[in-house]
């Protein structure tokens, strides 16, 4: 079997997210109420099943991540079968 | 219960009865569902020009220079001994108005892809855009996102933007117009076409997968309504992969410099099916095409789905036989696919199988030769009465708050904000940046040699009078590149317009095309190259009739560039070219008094050529040290940002003998071929000789000095600080 | 017989300052340069590597992650680590983080847009082997030309660099001072280029190959590829004299 | 009372996703185990609590997707006080 995860991304609160001022901006000349708006990057793939947490760690602190300015979170979404 | 009616399958595929019929007659059978939906979009007006072909005739496209005037992927005109430029126009405007980023993105994509196909790299693009009122928030959504989405493509597959222009007004609202133009280089004696010559030769397929990108859009996705309706919204969006575009011009170049590429062309509209039928029918062969050989990104696509898709960043390529390896190798050095996909045949037919199964058997001709039509053109009695507006009378605001109200309307305003998204300096070419008269790039094949490049439209004009706003179109263009010093020699054309089976827009079709025509032919200077946009109607109405014109000139030296702003303290301020002004259609009326009428001044087109010609004798000789000419704004707006650019005031005199009493009309009229300059004094006898001589009026108006912009007029005085003409001018929404 | 230091110009696929940077160092300094294939894993017979900006393969994740995976990349490491200079303009600074030869992260600009305009910079080192032509504390004006360049690092990180004196350029006014405005994309402590430790590697967010030559509005790149090659040709001339 | 929510966004099966193929070919240069990899966007945000859902579905279909070409599932975060 393997699994279907998914990743969520944000920077870490300490660094400037500027994307997510834009976005808050750009819903203000709209009318849209929102604040603290952050934006972030969501990633979903799949991996054997076998230690798949340990796996999408590596992925994340290896790749998918720089850890020194954004933080994650893995999420599960379903077991597939191998094809 | 009412019955339920079954949509006949011409008009699912987007034909009327007559086109349906006419194509069973051409083909002496009924098309299969696959070769309907082919007829379908090759048919459509996007591909086939069906009404606006017979109005292109009316372009003057040859002239000393060319080397490939329309019918090809993008014009070429020589621009020095050996090197050539290829040029092209393209609009991108309703996919921009259903998805700003992407659609603006794909279009950057696609004139690229153009100007590869000539066989030359791309080394500028210049984006002309137009959109509602940057007050209306979802318009600035809309303009924000179509720059990102320029800046997204250009910067990364590293073309530098050197150039554009950006207009709003009420009529772009729903339907922005975004168009694209992109020069490349290539040297004159291997300009590349598209033709499909030699037989057994063989037909490759290179760059991104296809997937359903792109179908559905059209009207013919309605044949499988039921299953498709989401997928038919999806196929309204393309998305462009700007890094695979850097990988195709890359390879593409390369793939070229092995000499086994007999013809190539991108897949644009239609794909494989508009690539496969015009190449074909311009080396009068045919085509034989195996579609499961085709890459693709998504299961279980139709053969239809393989003919039509619209996926981005692929280019399709007829190779000589045996050498195939050569090119294949190159595209997947860069990591793109590439697969020999059929053969070029003898008989002039075009054959789709699908494993064993004959999908498609066509007369490529069939395709690419649509029916034209002819719509009676009509004036609307509106229009002439809005052209015949009296405009004496208006109230007149003072004048300095009217100067101050003009630099801070977003048509005028510094449009920095906007191109320093862009990368207008990779290549190492671009020796005068945005933010000129036109933008110069450096020839590093021929120094000290270069082009000028500068794109302009004016459709407030052009809806008032159609023949003005082309010709004003061409004159304000080729001005703009006359300013910093070089001789135009060629434009690309693009037209907006609206629903052209409206006699309303068929008469604004003829007009804009004749203005372009006239003043084109008058000027000496060919059209390479174009584009047409119909349709641009929402529910609020056209837009107005927009010919945007981008012009290509050429320079000895560029380091004998002008600059657009006053340069020295005791230069000789002085307005070379046209008297005649007016304040029909002119961004003074708009601002001001809220409206868009009367009738603009028609250019008189030789005065206009002569005053190219002193322009870039003056900068050759050095007699001037800067060129504005006036646009937006007048007389008034020159010399505000002429000051503004340069950092230093100026002191002017509009004398009533020369200006008349009018200080609304001599300071803020706008009319074609005028031009504010500054010369050293010392100079100032030798350039007036020069306009004497050329028969091109010269009105001295003062001299460059101070800290403000100071005018004195027959009424009033005015002084404006430079200061705060800068900060009103930079004050973009 | 001492031969010229050499140039090599790393071509990942989405480099699109490669062409410039060869231009630069061929046709207008004249030096031996050429081109090296992201897929190469040897840099024997180069004295020194460039970086080149551009999008390297797209820089869709983060701008230099997929790269810092390259086998050129491993290459360069091992070069940097046998004392070569590298140098890294722009996409190639992002590389040069993302591959950890240098310090910290290059994030979204403050503003959230693409900036391509002139900056004037502080070179705060004189004395590294890209910038010994500069004079210490000189104003110089280099253009700029990014979406991801604002320079993050964590404060201890910050404070390790610049007691160590790593920061090599910083954005700043005409006058030299560090100016809110004079900052374009919100860089911390207005770091525009960082040396590494042993001062071999340099990245910097400015193009010094945009500004080479007069007819571009400016020369001050110039003398960073200068300071290079002096610094190589210096380095060769000490060496062959001791073997003499 | 104020809602806190992340909004995660995909594209839609079949288009073209590029990010999430550059993102494959990374992982496997460095020789990490992953498949049908995709790139999305994630959005945090702070609306009113007041009819919270319907608010974020505006944002969401009027500027942080667009819904021709991308899904979104909104996710509750947590209930904060206004300041
Ligand atoms: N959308 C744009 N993209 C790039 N450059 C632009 C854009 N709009 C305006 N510019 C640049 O700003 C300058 C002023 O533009 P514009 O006011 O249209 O000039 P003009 O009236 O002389 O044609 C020009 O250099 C032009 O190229
Ligand atoms: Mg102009």
């Amino acid at each position: 079997m393997n699994k279907r995860v998914r990743v969520v991304v944000f920077l870490k609160p300490g660094v400037l997210d500027a994307q997510g001022q834009a976005v808050q901006t750009g819903l203000r000349a709209l009318g849209l109420e929102a604040s603290e708006v952050r934006v972030g990057k969501a990633f979903e793939l799949t991996v054997p099943e076998e230690r798949w947490r340990e796996r999408v760690r590596e992925l994340c602190e290896r790749f998918l991540t720089n850890p020194l300015i954004e933080d994650y979170e893995v999420y599960e979404r379903e077991e597939v079968p191998t094809p | 219960m009412t019955a339920v009616t079954q949509i006949p399958e011409w008009e699912a595929a987007g034909l009327r009865r007559e086109e349906y019929e006419r194509v069973c007659a051409l083909l002496g059978r009924r098309p299969n569902p696959t070769e309907l939906r082919m007829f379908g979009v090759m048919w459509s007006e996007h591909c086939a020009y069906k009404h606006s072909r017979p109005y292109l005739k009316r372009l003057p496209t040859a002239g000393p220079g060319v080397l490939r005037g329309p019918g090809e992927n993008a014009g070429v005109v020589e621009v020095a001994p050996g090197l050539a430029a290829a040029l092209k126009v393209e609009s991108h405007n309703h996919p921009s108005a259903v998805d700003p980023f992407h659609g603006a993105a794909t279009g950057v994509g696609g004139i690229l892809r153009d100007v590869l196909s000539m066989g030359a790299r791309p080394v500028a693009l210049l984006d002309s855009l137009r959109f509602g009122p940057p007050e209306d928030p979802q318009s600035r959504r809309l303009r924000e996102g179509v720059v990102a989405g320029i800046s997204h493509y250009g910067n990364s597959v590293g073309v530098p933007v050197v150039g554009g222009e950006v207009l709003y007004e009420d009529c772009y609202r729903a339907n922005p117009l975004v168009n694209v133009a992109c020069v490349g280089l290539l040297p004159s004696s291997r300009v590349f076409g598209s033709a499909a010559a030699g037989p057994g030769n063989s037909v490759v397929y290179a760059g991104a997968r296809t997937g359903r990108d792109g179908i559905g859009g059209a009207a013919f996705a309605s044949e499988q309504l039921e299953e498709t309706s989401a997928e038919s919204d999806r196929g309204a969006v393309q998305i462009g992969d700007p890094f695979a575009g850097k990988l195709l011009i890359e390879a593409t170049l390369e793939a070229l410099q092995t000499g086994a590429v007999v013809a190539l062309q991108d897949m644009g509209a239609a794909g494989i099916t508009c690539a496969a039928a015009e190449m074909s029918a311009r080396g009068r062969t045919g085509m034989v095409l195996y579609l499961d050989r085709v890459p693709r990104r998504e299961r279980g696509m139709t053969p239809a789905e393989v003919l039509l898709s619209e996926s981005q960043e692929r280019m399709l390529l007829v190779v000589q036989r045996g050498r195939e390896e050569e090119v294949l190798r190159a595209y997947r050095r860069w990591g793109l696919h590439a697969e020999v996909v059929g053969q070029v045949t003898a008989e002039p037919v075009l054959r789709a199988y699908d494993g064993d199964a004959l999908v498609v058997e066509l007369p490529p001709s069939a395709l690419t030769d649509a029916p034209t039509y002819r719509v009676p053109e009509q004036e609307p009695q509106a229009r002439r009465a809005l052209r015949d507006a009296d405009l004496s009378g208006l109230p007149k605001p003072d004048p300095a708050q009217a100067l101050l109200s003009l630099l801070r309307s977003p048509s005028v305003v510094s449009k920095r904000p906007i191109y320093t998204q862009y990368d207008h300096m990779v290549q190492l070419r671009t020796v005068v940046p945005p933010g000129a008269d036109a933008a110069v790039l450096r020839l590093l094949e021929a120094p000290p040699r270069g082009i000028a490049l500068s794109v302009d439209g004016n459709g407030r004009i052009s809806y008032l009078d159609p023949w003005a706003g082309g010709a004003a179109a061409v004159c304000e263009a080729t001005l703009n590149v006359a300013c910093v010093g070089a001789r135009p020699v060629a434009v690309t054309d693009g037209l907006n317009l609206g629903n052209p089976e409206r006699p309303e827009v068929a008469w604004e079709l003829a007009g804009v095309v004749d203005g372009i025509a006239d003043a084109c032919r008058a000027l000496g200077v060919p059209v390479v190259g174009g584009n047409v946009s119909l349709y641009n109607e929402s529910e609020h109405g056209a837009v107005y009739p927009t010919p945007v014109v981008a012009c290509l000139g050429v320079m000895e030296d560029v380091t004998r560039a002008l600059s657009t702003g006053f340069g020295a303290a005791g230069d000789v301020v002085a307005l070379v070219g046209s008297d005649r002004v007016s304040l029909g259609g002119s961004e003074y009326l708009r601002t001001l008094h809220g409206k868009v009428a009367g009738a603009p001044v028609r250019p008189d087109l030789g005065l206009h050529r002569r005053l190219l010609d002193v322009l870039v004798r003056a900068a050759e000789e050095g007699l001037v040290r800067s060129a504005h000419d006036l646009s937006e704004g007048g007389l008034a707006v020159a010399l505000a940002e002429a000051c503004v650019a340069g950092g230093i005031g100026a002191r002017c005199t509009l004398s009533p003998e020369l200006f008349g009493i009018q200080t609304d009309l001599s300071l803020f009229g706008e009319g074609p071929s005028r031009v504010l300059v500054s010369v050293p004094p010392e100079r100032y006898e030798a350039f007036a000789a020069l306009c004497a001589r050329a028969g091109v009026p010269l009105r001295l108006l003062g001299y460059v000095g101070g800290d403000q912009l100071h005018l004195r007029l027959p009424d009033a005085e005015v002084a404006v600080p430079v200061v705060e003409l800068r900060s009103a001018w930079e004050a973009y929404r | 017989m001492m031969r010229d230091p050499r140039f090599a110009v790393v071509v990942f696929p989405g480099s699109n300052c490669d062409r410039d940077c060869l231009h630069v160092l061929r046709d207008v300094l004249g030096y031996p340069a050429e081109f090296v294939w992201h897929e190469e894993e040897d840099l024997s017979g180069f004295d020194a590597v460039v970086l080149p900006g551009g999008f390297s393969y797209g820089d869709y994740l983060r701008p230099g992650a997929v790269a810092a995976t390259s086998p050129v990349v491993r290459a360069v490491r091992r070069f940097a680590g046998a004392g070569g200079l590298v140098v890294g303009i722009c996409n190639g600074f992002q590389v040069l983080l993302e591959a950890g030869l240098l310090p910290g992260a290059l994030v979204r600009n403050r503003g959230a847009t693409f900036r391509c305009e002139w900056t004037t910079l502080r070179v705060e080192r004189a004395d590294t082997p890209f910038t010994s032509l500069y004079a210490p504390g000189e104003v110089v004006r280099m253009p700029i030309a990014h979406g991801d360049g604002r320079y993050h690092a964590p404060p201890e990180v910050l404070e390790e660099l610049e007691q160590r004196g790593q920061v090599v350029f910083r954005y700043v006014d005409r006058d030299g001072r560090t100016t809110p405005e004079a900052n374009p994309n919100g860089s911390l402590h207005h770091i525009a280029g960082l040396a590494n430790r042993e001062g071999n590697v340099l990245g910097l967010m400015p193009h010094p190959e945009r500004c080479s030559e007069a007819v571009l509005g400016g020369q001050d790149g110039r003398r960073l590829f200068e300071s290079m090659y002096r610094w190589l040709r210096d380095r060769a001339l000490l060496a062959a004299g001791r073997t003499r």
